[in-house]
């Protein structure tokens, strides 16, 4: 393993050290429990967004932290997720009286501890809601499986609702905001190459030569199946069409309920795209791909879209929820309404954007 | 009787187990999950075994309050806020004690698996944890209602965790990372449930030779 | 070979197609020749600024051509310097009637093609100068070199230079600030892993499980030395103690001389980094390294950098300047002045950078 | 005499020769360069001879000077630059011929090098193209004045490349890219030199031949 690092059990120590000199002007962190968050926290009146979870992922989360975006993050070991004592410090922290929103990926580990974080605010009288990213079309059903992962879709809901916090809206409606624009996203990505988390030292899991892993986890879980390597252009296809095919995808989430003051099961259906959409179309790279190859799928997936009849009235493409070093890529098309596309353009300023 | 140091010596082995199955831990976990189970645990229990001298004096719902905030502020991922959630209940089941009877141990086994059922909603099959640990405590259970003692109900449980955790390998996961496999996660063995086996068995070895 | 392309000798006109439809409202690109321009070229009585250099290192440079910064780019083949035509009917393109700068990386193919060029755009009776940027101390001397290579410093001198570009400096006064900003900014390299370059198919160099190659160049030109691979604290100091230790560094170099109407070969020399110095501090990321572990580099450095008396004063922390999915990192350092600052600080509107 | 005949088919020979030595070519380039060599000389060759039909009946002097901006547009790098100046400066000194003398030749070759140095600065044992073009040129102008044919002359020349650019695999490079290796490109064959000693022996190989 040659990585530029020191000792593996202070990689995300020191990364965050680094990201505080770096950015003193944004953020701020704290260790022991770890978090990042905004040097004028708290922001009186506003909403605060917290998110968080395993490092290895960056620029998400710690990197969207700042005006327009992220209140917090909670940065986990690498690929494990954060504790609950992370979660809970860092709402103290950033709350601004208007409450506090937990935006968590729908992964076992996330969400047990977000739902400890959860419990743990409100028994100390902070109003915490949470709100599950599970977009990621790899996972086909929700019956038996954990359900759809957290993936692209997370750094869109970050800035939209961001955005919405800056703006005013209250609790309830970042909320409502978080789980549209989590119901409008639909994600899927290959590997071309595994990773090397620092404290395993060797490949997460093997991929041959000629191979690639289809629809991929951010944590290297292997995907839906391994297929054989394929052109960019195929690659593309058969990740645009996942997307554009997925029909209603319908599951069971536990959200808080405020007005009984315990976890409620609340049933949620994607609806599927439709011609007409207008997209967001997020072509985004696993670490360790250029951004050169990237703009090849964005290639790929415009012209798809195009003979779909979706528009895509925006884009991002680059490397911003990743997999540590792995080679590959992940789409992110998110159907826009006229809120969510002038909650995008809003003023952001974080280490990672600033518009 | 089970006795305040046989736990704290409980959990000291434990931690030892962790720490020599990191690796083999951390692999099974490669194969159908993220390849952190072992690094986890261990750092987990590392930081609890370094809180034990705080508390050793304390009973033992004490002794384990403080093992499951530890692990909860410091395992992460899946599995600490279930460790964390088992010994959290546990406790609770067996609060101010300094020593525990056959009872006793019966409900702070079944507290930390009624945790683990709570926090992570899985179900018997999902190849998780819980495939290990509810039928330990059934085997413990009627061992107690056979009469037997605390070491020899508890030898029924290990051997159950023992033939439980080889059935999780056929199984399909349907929680936690390994879901994601589909079929793909049949024939390999749950991490999660080869470190709750080993738990038991350090518990055991205590009971046997303390 | 793994990588997200269709046929290797597509690749370039490809990404820069995906480019196109991607930041259609920033960019255009012309194809045969290929070059990069701002959508809203030619900006009539400002300067224009042109770079370009072979492919693969994305996103300079065609990512950064856009209000604030380039006015066009010319991309080569992969790690192959573009030539003289494209150059050419770029600053055809362009030229708003105040004159042109190339800025070239010194590398003995860019020099020569933009060389040509320029004889050729004189010809024509554009008005063009050019600046060299040569900054990577990894090559001791110029006597027995082709001298120093154009690596980091060339990034900070398009911002610095694009921003002087929309405030209204005159040809003379942008080509002065260009080169003493290369004056005053020094790099090196390192890197972990090779990279493959769609046409070889193959690594470009070996490199051993325990080795790293030191004082790298950008198109995997073999460094320095070899030498066994290290933590990141310990090559953090190599490549600063390199930088802030360099000596005077003497060369000479041709620029056009418009008096004479000829080339001419003019002596510069870079003055050694003093104890009070404001630096900006760049790490940059060869393309395949996660961004989390330049933050170790940064932390290294500001550590450093603070006990031998330098001022970090602003910072850039990203892949930039690339070697397509190489792991690795560089470090630039360059002396500020408060013109550059203001420049630096200025607005900016391309493909990578928005503020 | 030399005709115009044999020159377009030399240009052939040596675009052929680039093709099946492309691999070769940018595995030299790879030791000590940026494994480029090959790849850069054959899309520009490519394209070159592309280009022959539109001058097919056309002078010596515009064939060479077609072939010449179509290598300057298409192979970039260092070595576009500097065949395309070779060329360049090949034709005007044979402008407008339709056949070249012993004279003309040494006048075409000699105007090639010039070009090359005026754009290239190196200077001979840099480890380049020059060191295989300056002694083949030399061997042809002695050749003359030996009174050899072109033919021989041409023999002469390719000889003495061909031994020049063995030479060159002890040198240390001081121009291009190789000469960022310092001592470490000491042992390799420059792979300039390769493909100028390639472009000789073709010439060569149709005097001969055709
Ligand atoms: N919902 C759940 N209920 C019970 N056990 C679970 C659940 N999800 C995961 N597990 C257990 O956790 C183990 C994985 O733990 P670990 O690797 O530490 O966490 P993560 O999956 O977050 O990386 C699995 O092997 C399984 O036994
Ligand atoms: N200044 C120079 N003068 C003469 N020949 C040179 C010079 N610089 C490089 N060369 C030749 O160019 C060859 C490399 O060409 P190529 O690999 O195509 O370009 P690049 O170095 O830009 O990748 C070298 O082997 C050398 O013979
Ligand atoms: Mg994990
Ligand atoms: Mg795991
Ligand atoms: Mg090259
Ligand atoms: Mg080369």
């Amino acid at each position: 393993m040659k990585k530029l690092i020191n000792k593996p059990e202070d990689f995300v120590r020191e990364s965050l050290e680094g990201m505080a000199v770096a950015h003193s002007d944004l953020i701020k962190v704290n260790f022991n429990p770890a978090f990042v968050y905004r040097t004028d926290a708290p922001v009186q009146g506003k909403v605060a967004i917290i998110s968080g979870g395993g490092s290895g992922h960056e620029p998400m989360h710690a990197g969207f932290v700042g005006r327009g975006m992220l209140d917090a993050a909670c940065p986990g070991e690498v690929f494990t997720s954060p504790t609950p004592d992370q979660m809970l410090e860092a709402a103290k922290q950033v709350d601004g009286g208007a409450g506090i929103l937990y935006i968590v990926k729908n992964y076992s580990g996330d969400v047990m501890n977000f739902e400890m974080a959860t419990e743990l605010a409100r028994a100390e009288d902070i109003r915490v809601l949470n709100i599950l990213i599970d977009d990621d079309v790899a996972v086909k059903d929700s019956l038996y499986t954990q359900g759809r992962r957290g993936v692209g879709t997370t750094v869109l809901a970050e800035k939209i609702c961001g955005a919405a916090a800056e703006d005013g809206y209250d609790l309830l409606q970042i909320a409502n905001l978080c789980r549209r624009v989590n119901l409008h996203g639909r994600s899927m990505g290959i590997a071309l190459t595994s990773c090397t988390t620092p404290a395993k030292g060797t490949p997460i899991f093997e991929l041959g030569d000629r191979d690639i892993e289809l629809g991929i986890g951010i944590h290297g879980e292997p995907g839906r199946k391994r297929i054989s390597f394929k052109s960019v252009n195929e690659i593309t296809e058969i990740l645009t069409r996942s997307l554009i095919e997925d029909t209603a995808y319908t599951r069971t989430v536990r959200e808080w309920d405020e007005d009984k003051g315990e976890w409620a099961d609340v049933e949620l259906i994607d609806p599927p795209f439709v011609k007409g959409d207008r997209l967001l179309a997020f072509v985004n790279g696993m670490g360790g791909t250029p951004v050169s190859e990237l703009y090849l799928v964005y290639r790929k997936l415009a012209q798809i879209c195009q003979q779909q009849g979706l528009q895509i009235v925006r884009n991002l493409i680059g490397s911003y929820i990743t997999s540590l070093e792995m080679q590959g890529c992940s789409i992110t098309l998110l159907k826009l309404d006229d809120e969510m596309l002038r909650l995008w353009d809003a003023p952001v300023k974080t280490p990672t954007w600033r518009w | 009787m089970v006795t305040q140091a046989q736990i704290l010596q409980w959990l000291q082995v434990f931690a030892s187990e962790i720490e020599q199955n990191k690796t083999y831990l951390t692999e099974l976990d490669a194969a159908i999950g993220d390849a952190d189970h072992g690094i986890n645990m261990d750092r987990g229990f590392k930081k609890a075994i370094a809180q034990l001298p705080t508390v050793a004096d304390k009973d033992i719902g004490s002794i384990l309050k403080t093992v499951s905030m530890t692990l909860i502020s410091s395992i992460g991922g899946a599995s600490g806020p279930l460790y964390g959630t088992w010994f959290l209940r546990a406790s609770t089941a067996v609060a101010l004690k300094q020593e525990l009877t056959e009872q006793d141990m019966l409900e702070l086994l079944q507290a930390g698996l009624d945790g683990v059922l709570q926090r992570g909603k899985a179900q018997l099959g999902d190849k998780t944890m819980v495939d290990v640990l509810s039928p330990a405590v059934a085997a413990f259970r009627q061992a107690l209602g056979e009469n037997q003692g605390t070491v020899e109900a508890m030898q029924q449980a290990v051997a159950a965790a023992q033939k439980a955790l080889e059935e999780t390998i056929p199984m399909q996961a349907k929680k936690g990372r390994a879901s994601y496999l589909g079929e793909r996660s049949v024939g390999h063995q749950d991490p999660g449930g080869t470190s709750a086996y080993l738990m038991l068995k350090s518990l055991l070895a205590v009971l046997e030779n303390y």
